[in-house]
Order: structure tokens, then sequence, then C-alpha cells
């Protein structure tokens, strides 16, 4: 058991808790600040397994720009306010 | 280690898409499902004594780790992408038709 | 009723795929994978065509595709087919997306940034778009490429588009650009077919491994994904930013 | 021809030259389908690889003399598609060339992940297109069961990949023998394309889709779209060997598919409630002959299902734009009797009966299907006498003449009539190829299919795909 595993370890534990913080949770916004940290920890992973190329993608493209576009997607819920 | 991770987010992700109410929640599931995928074809090429592979003077191709699954993910994660973006958008048009996205106020407007 | 359903459902493909994922050995075991057993282990001694033992940083020359970074060699040679629908996937997102949300000309009142973000993100910006660059020039040698380079420069256009409220990209130049780079990207492929026969194929000389002019038609290639990519994806962004206005 | 890449490549090109010429997005549509039915003279039988990596390291095409009729029906179908609909294609012909693209990749790609891409890229398509009706939520419910089925389909192929360290469909088929254990993989993918195959407990979302597309979205969705999934479907359950368990699964669910579906079509209340679920009862008889191995059969059945279900969309909506209740259709063909035959036409050749290709297919199917049981041909047969129930209710209701002192429905009372002469055209020519093929179906055979009537097994069918069974 060197250091790498026990980042392993860590890294999937981080995953699992945060996939299931995803799906207990009730706020929406929360949500997605999980999904963009999902992925962040999923990019750490993809460093872990080896693959910096994917890991380069996942930063940018899963943790960036797809929360970007859930945010500006949902903020007009709020301002039309009559949900929830 | 990681695998049995990438597995247990395939099925949250599901399960999420399954019993949540929320549209963008479904999507955000949507994305939980993919990123599980994308771990899980990224373990299959993984060995534990393996190197990233990329060639440089000190390394050797016999090293390396698998490199086809990671060239597999880096087409399904812009996949993704690209799906994600749409269904935002058809999400909002549900939004601006309905004024909710939550499904079972909108099964009641749909008929 | 319906929870319990999707419980059942899913437990079953957990027990389905947790026979399979452990213990078992149809598939490697997790850390084991073996490259012999897979065409992985062509493709990372290029050997692909012909049988070549030995990849030598900065010495071989005239490998099948002449690139240090194997992922990129299977993106952009080996599998180039996958690559150029991957674009087209991304192509009719960007499309979809426009074509949805309409053209309206209206953008939304963005909220005044604060004086950290307005003057941080002008000394991240160059370097942000420096990086990206820097990343779709060395696709072939270093992590990273068209994707991610091009990801990268929308990036950096979303960050301007926070920090600077009056900032609002011109949609048209990127939609031709993109068209453009798309067009250019398939006739390099077709311009394959009158070289050597076959469609995508690397038709240039692949140089020495490890430098930047090696590699033969990939950076090329490279170049013009990130532009692509880079283009749709700031489309996709603006459409984004756009549409808030509508609905104010 | 050598470059089969071309009919992939071309439609592509045009989509991204469409978006430097903006305004002369409609002609290179049209220019881009002229093209590639124009190349299909050109076409030859044979595996042709791609970037110069012969498999299984790259991608190849395989045009064997399945996917040779796949891909000569499915180009031909999308032009009369094109011109029979060219008033609603407006803005949608960028997606319309990268469908085309789309489909011909999943039709002509030998490598199961290349196969995936193309399945995205047709599908992302299609969900573009059924946002045409501005139907929101169904396109919605659409995606996300579509990319869960795309996600599982994935996941089979990598599990693949782990197995046998390659992705190309031949070279993997040839490497399974009986002992081989892809029960998970497999049923990955089949649950993956069974959402596009509209098989039984998967296809929830075609009723709302089908429903409110347009003739253009409806001719698409329920017949090229549809035909190209069952080529592919029954190009990958051939290759690999299915084990029994599997083999009977696909068996059970394909026939309750045909069941349900034609169930349902024959209480269907409006036109294209009917023909919805008429398309879900074909796709489970198609995957049923695929599964049973009797190709031929298949193919004749999604060739007339495709040509017929082309037809009687577009002439569905071309009668009432709104999905109106049957009752308010009566008589309608006295007014387009041109169109009214070609419907008629069209709905004899579903059902079977003689002069018409569905003729041709169904005997084929019931005599192949008395050598695996006596169960099948019986089930088919009822379903075949519940079919011609309700399309001949259906016809007699269009056609009807009215009740003795009222009149026959006015000429020019409904806006709807409005319909071009390339249609009527169109559905002319569809429905003499439905007579043709099915007075003189030795010629047909001969000259497209170059085959024996009948007992032919996948096996000398398929060149280079060996599969078990």
């Amino acid at each position: 058991m060197d250091l790498m595993n026990y980042l392993e370890i860590v890294a999937s534990l981080l995953l699992i808790v945060f996939g299931v913080l995803i799906v207990m949770s009730k706020s929406i916004v929360k949500t997605i600040i999980y999904l963009s940290a999902l992925s962040m920890i999923a990019a750490l992973a993809y460093v872990l397994l080896k693959a910096p190329d994917v890991a380069l993608t996942e930063v940018v493209i899963g943790s960036g720009l797809i929360t970007f576009l859930f945010l500006f997607t949902y903020k007009r819920q709020k301002k039309v306010g009559d949900q929830e | 280690m990681i695998n049995i991770a990438a597995v247990v987010l395939i099925l949250l992700g599901l399960y999420s898409l399954l019993t949540t109410q929320h549209i963008i929640k479904m999507i955000v599931g949507l994305n939980v499902f993919e990123v599980g995928l994308n771990l899980f074809i990224i373990t299959i090429g993984y060995r534990s004594n393996g190197i990233v592979p990329i060639l440089t003077r000190t390394n050797n191709v016999q090293d390396f780790v698998d490199p086809l699954p990671q060239a597999i993910v880096l087409t399904s994660i812009v996949i993704g992408f690209g799906l994600t973006a749409v269904a935002l958008v058809v999400a909002k048009k549900i939004h601006k038709t309905y004024g909710t996205y939550l499904i079972n106020e909108i099964g009641g407007k749909v008929e | 009723m319906k929870n319990i359903l999707a419980l059942l459902l899913i437990a079953v493909l957990a027990f389905l795929t947790m026979t399979y994922v452990v213990d078992n050995n149809l598939i490697p075991e997790y850390g084991e994978a073996r490259l012999d057993q897979t065409v992985s282990g062509a493709y990372v001694t290029q050997s692909v065509t012909e049988k070549n033992n030995d990849v030598s940083f900065g010495r071989s020359d005239n490998l099948e595709t002449g690139s240090a970074n194997a992922v990129t060699s299977i993106v952009l040679e080996y599998r180039a087919f996958d690559t150029l629908g991957e674009v087209t996937v991304l192509f009719i997102a960007a499309l979809g997306v426009s074509l949805l949300l309409g053209s309206s000309e209206n953008f939304a009142k963005r909220p005044k940034s604060g004086f950290i973000l307005k003057v941080g993100s002008k000394i991240i910006l160059p370097i942000v778009i420096i990086v990206g660059v820097y990343i779709i020039t060395h696709g072939h040698l270093s992590p990273g490429g068209g994707f991610q380079g091009g990801a990268m420069i929308a990036a950096a256009l979303l960050l301007m588009a926070i920090s600077d409220p009056q900032f609002i990209p011109s949609i048209k130049q990127f939609k031709l650009l993109e068209g453009l780079s798309g067009t250019i990207f398939i006739i390099l492929g077709l311009v394959g077919i009158s070289v050597s026969g076959y469609f995508l194929s690397n038709y240039m000389d692949t140089g020495i491994i490890g430098t930047l002019t090696s590699a033969g038609i990939i950076p090329i290639l490279y170049m013009f994904i990130g532009l692509k990519v880079g283009s749709e994806l700031i489309s996709i962004i603006t459409d984004f930013l756009r549409e808030e206005a509508e609905c104010d | 021809m050598k470059y089969i890449v071309l009919l992939i490549v071309l439609p592509l090109l045009f989509a991204f030259l469409s978006m430097l010429v903006k305004s002369h997005k409609d002609k290179l549509l049209y220019l881009g389908v002229i093209v590639n039915v124009g190349l299909l003279f050109f076409i030859e039988q044979g595996e042709y690889i791609i970037g110069g990596f012969s498999k299984p390291f790259g991608i190849t095409l395989v045009l064997d003399q399945y996917s040779m009729v796949a891909v000569v029906l499915i180009n031909v179908l999308f032009l009369f598609t094109i011109f029979s609909h060219y008033q609603s294609i407006q803005k949608y012909s960028t997606v319309l060339l990268t469908l085309l693209a789309g489909v011909n990749g999943l039709l002509l790609t030998g490598d199961l992940f290349n196969l995936f891409v193309f399945l995205e890229i047709t599908s992302i398509s299609a969900y573009i297109l059924t946002t045409q009706s501005k139907k929101y939520y169904d396109t919605f419910h659409y995606i996300i069961i579509g990319s869960i089925g795309s996600g599982l389909y994935l996941l089979g192929v990598i599990l693949l990949y782990g197995q046998f360290g390659n992705l190309n469909l031949s070279v993997i088929a040839q490497q399974l023998n009986h002992s081989s254990n892809v029960l998970l993989p497999l049923l990955l993918i089949f649950v993956g394309l069974a959402v596009e195959t509209k098989l039984f407990p998967m296809n929830g979302w075609v009723k709302n889709v089908y429903k409110n597309a347009n003739g253009l979205v409806g001719s698409i969705m329920a017949s090229i779209i549809a035909s190209t999934i069952l080529f592919t479907f029954g190009r990958i359950i051939n290759a690999v060997y299915i084990d029994t368990f599997f083999y009977n699964l696909i068996i059970i669910i394909a026939v309750l598919t045909l069941i349900t579906g034609e169930l349902a079509a024959f209480n269907g209340k409006t036109m294209k409630e009917i023909l919805l679920y008429s398309s879900i009862g074909q796709g489970g008889l198609a995957t049923l002959l695929m599964v049973t191995g009797f190709i031929f059969p298949a193919v004749l059945i999604i060739t007339n299902n495709g040509i017929s279900k082309l037809i009687m969309f577009s002439i569905a909506d071309n009668l009432s734009k709104e999905d109106v209740q049957l009752d308010n259709l009566k008589g309608k063909f006295h007014n387009h009797k041109t169109l009214g035959i070609a419907f008629t036409v069209a709905s004899f050749s579903l059902i079977g009966l003689p002069l018409f290709l569905g003729f041709y297919a169904k005997v084929n199917t019931i005599i192949g299907l008395f050598d695996v049981n006596l169960l099948l041909p019986a089930i088919i047969l009822i379903i075949t006498i519940v079919e011609g129930a309700y399309l001949m209710k259906l016809n007699i209701l269009l056609w009807h003449p009215g009740n003795e002192g009222e009149a026959v429905m006015p000429y020019d009372e409904e806006k709807s009539t409005s319909y071009s002469m390339s249609m009527i055209l169109a559905m002319c020519i569809l429905s003499l190829v439905l007579f043709t093929a099915g007075i003189l179906p030795e010629q047909y055979g001969d000259t497209i299919l170059d085959k024996p009537l009948l007992n032919d097994t996948h096996t000398e069918y398929l060149i280079d795909m060996k599969g078990g069974m």
C-alpha cells in the first residue's frame, strides 16, 4: 500500500460521496455545484489512472462549461420565481 | 477500487434519472451516469504499474497504460457535452412553455 | 411504486455489472490490463502496417503516426473517423441550440463585475488563451490537443463575458469559422484519398518522434479541430448568454 | 467505386459548407442527397478501410449484400422524403444533412464504437428534428430515454473490448465460440438499441413523438430512422453468437412488441396513432425475424414497412395537420384520388395482400418460421388478420362515400388540402415500386438481392460474419 493506493481509495470514496449527495440533495443549485465537484474528483481519478488527456478534458468541459450551462439554464427559474 | 466507484456512479445516475421529478436534476443524473461510464471505461485499460501513454526521453512504450479507452473517453466526454447542451435547451423551452421544471406539474398541463 | 421499480431495476443491473467487474476472468481485473492482448499493443509501438519493435524518443523517424502522445495518435490517426463524428456531434448540438433559442439580438443584462474580477480576468485571460494555443499545437507531444485547447479558449471567452457586462461575442464570425474549419478538416481527409487511397490517412512525412514538426498531418488536423471545437463551444455559450434576455 | 466513405463524408462536407453559404442551405441539402443517390450507382461490395489501417486496428466500412440493400433503400427513401416535404424543411436542412451522414454511417460501419458515434449523430439530429412540433416535453422524454440507451450501449461495447481486446464487430464475431460468456454486454447493447428499435418496454417515447410529428419528421422517424436502426440491429444480432437464454428473451420481447403494437393500433383513435402503433408492431416483427436468423424475410419486411410508412405518414399529414379523430376524415380521399390510391396501395402492401411487396414478405416470413416452430407463424397469421382489420377499416372510412342524403365533404373547405405536385409524384412512384415488386418478386429479388427466395441463413448471407445459433 503506497501513497497512490491511498489516493485511489480516497478518490473512490469521494466520488461515491458526491454521487450520493447529488441524489439526495433537494436544492437544484447545490446539485449542480456537487456535479461540478464530482467532475473535479473524476478528473483527479483520471490523473491517478494515468490519463492526463482525459483529465484535462474533464476539467475544462465537465467541470467548467457544463456547470456554466446548468447554472445559466437554472437561473431563469429564480427570475420567474414561481417554483418550489 | 475506482472501477467499483464508477459502477456505483452509473447506478446512482440511473437511479436519480428514474426517480426525480425535476427536469434539471434528470439532466444532472444523466451527467453522473456519464461520468461513471467514462471512469469505468478508463479503468478497463488501467495497469497499476503502467505509465502515462506519452513517450518522453526517459520511458518506454511497453510500460504504457492502454491508450485506446482514453481515446474513447475523449470522444465520449465531448459527445456527452453536446447531448447535455441540447437537453438543457429543451429544458429551457419546457420551462418557457409550461412555467415549471417539475414533471408532475407538466404532466397536468400537457393534456 | 415508481421508486421501488427503479430500485429493483437498478439492483438487477448492479448485480449483473458487479458480477462482471469483480472476480471473473472475462475482463481484465482492475489494474491488470494487458496491452499485448488488445489492439493497443500495436498502437503504442506504431506497428499496425509493419512490425516495428523500437520506438525511442528523438531518434525513431518515419513512424506510422510519429506522435509521442499515444492517445493523440489513436484519436487522429487510427480512429480519426470517430473524431470526425465527434466534431459533427458538437456541430449539430451547437446548431440545435441556436435553432431552438432563436436569434434574438438582445443579451442579458449581466450584473456589474467587481474590481477583483475585472482586473484578475484581464491578467488571466491572455494566459488562458496562450495555454490553450500551446495545448492545441503540442497535442502530439504533451497531454491535450484540439478539444482541450479549443474548450480552454472558449472558457477564456466565457470569463471575458462574465467580467465585462458590455462584452458581446459576435456569433456570426464564429459560425463562419466553424463551417470553414469543418470543411478544411474534411478536405484534408479527402486529399488523403487522392494521395494514398485512404480517407484521413497520414500522407505527410511524420518526422522524428518528439519534435514539434513531427507527426505529419496530426498537428494540422488538431489545429482545425481546435478552431472548430472552440467556435462551436463559443456559439453554444453565446446562445445561452443571449437567451437570458428573452425571458426578462 | 472504391470510396464508400464518400456516402458519409460528402453529406457532412455539405453540412459544414452550409454554415458558410447560409442563403443556399436548402440547395446544398438537395445537392447532397442527389449526389448520394448518384453515388449508389457506383458502389461495389467489399470491405473498405479508413486511414489505411486494416481491421481490427482501423475502422472499416462493410458493404455486403445486406448493407448494400440497406444503403440503397435508405438513401432513396431519404430522397423521396426530402422532395415530397420540401416545404417543411425550412431551417432544418443542415440537420437533415447530418442525419443522412449518420444513417449511412450506422448502416456501413463495421466498428462498434464508431457505430456509437453515428448513433449519437443520428439521435441528436432526430431530437432536433422532433422539436419542430414544439412539444418540448415529448422531445425531452425522447432525449432522456435515448441517452440512457446509448449510454448502456457504450457500456456493453466497452465490456466487449475488455473481453476481446478490439472493437471490430466481425473480428469479435470470429473470436466468439459457444463457451464465450457475453450475456451482459450483449444484453446492454440490445437494451441500448431497443430504445430506437421501439421494442416493448422501451417504447414509451414513441407515442408522443410520432403523434405530434409533421409529415417530414413523421416520415423520417417512422421510415428512415426506424429502418436504419432495424438494419443495424440485425447486423449486430447476427454477427455475434447468442446463447439460448438471450435468444429466447429477445424472441419473447419481440413477440410482445408485435402483439401490443398491433393491438394498440387496432384500438387507435386517430390516424397517426394507428400508424405509429403499427410501426411498433412491424419493428417487433422485423426483430423477431432477425433473431431467428431469417435475414431475407426481415429485409423484405423492413423494406415494405419503410416504403409503406413513408407513403402513409406523408399522406396522413397531408389530410389533416392536426391529429383529429378518425370520424372527421370520412370520405377524404374523394378529394385527393391519387393520394388515396397511393395510400390504399401502401396499406394493402403493409397487410400483405397479393400483388404487393408485402405479400412476398409475409409469405417468406411465415414459410420460414414454420421451420422454427408452429406457434410463431400462427401468431403472425393472427396478427396479420388484426392488421388487415384495422387498415381495411381505415381505408373504408377514408373512401367512405357518405351516408345517403348527406353530401360528400365539400371540396376546398379544409385549409389542409394543400399538397404539392412533387409529393404526389413521389407517392405514385413509391406505390408503383410496391406494386411492381409485388408482381415481379423474382425480378426484384434477382436484381437487387441476387438471392434465392427461401432458406437462407445469415452465415451465408452476411459476408465475413460468422455467427453461431
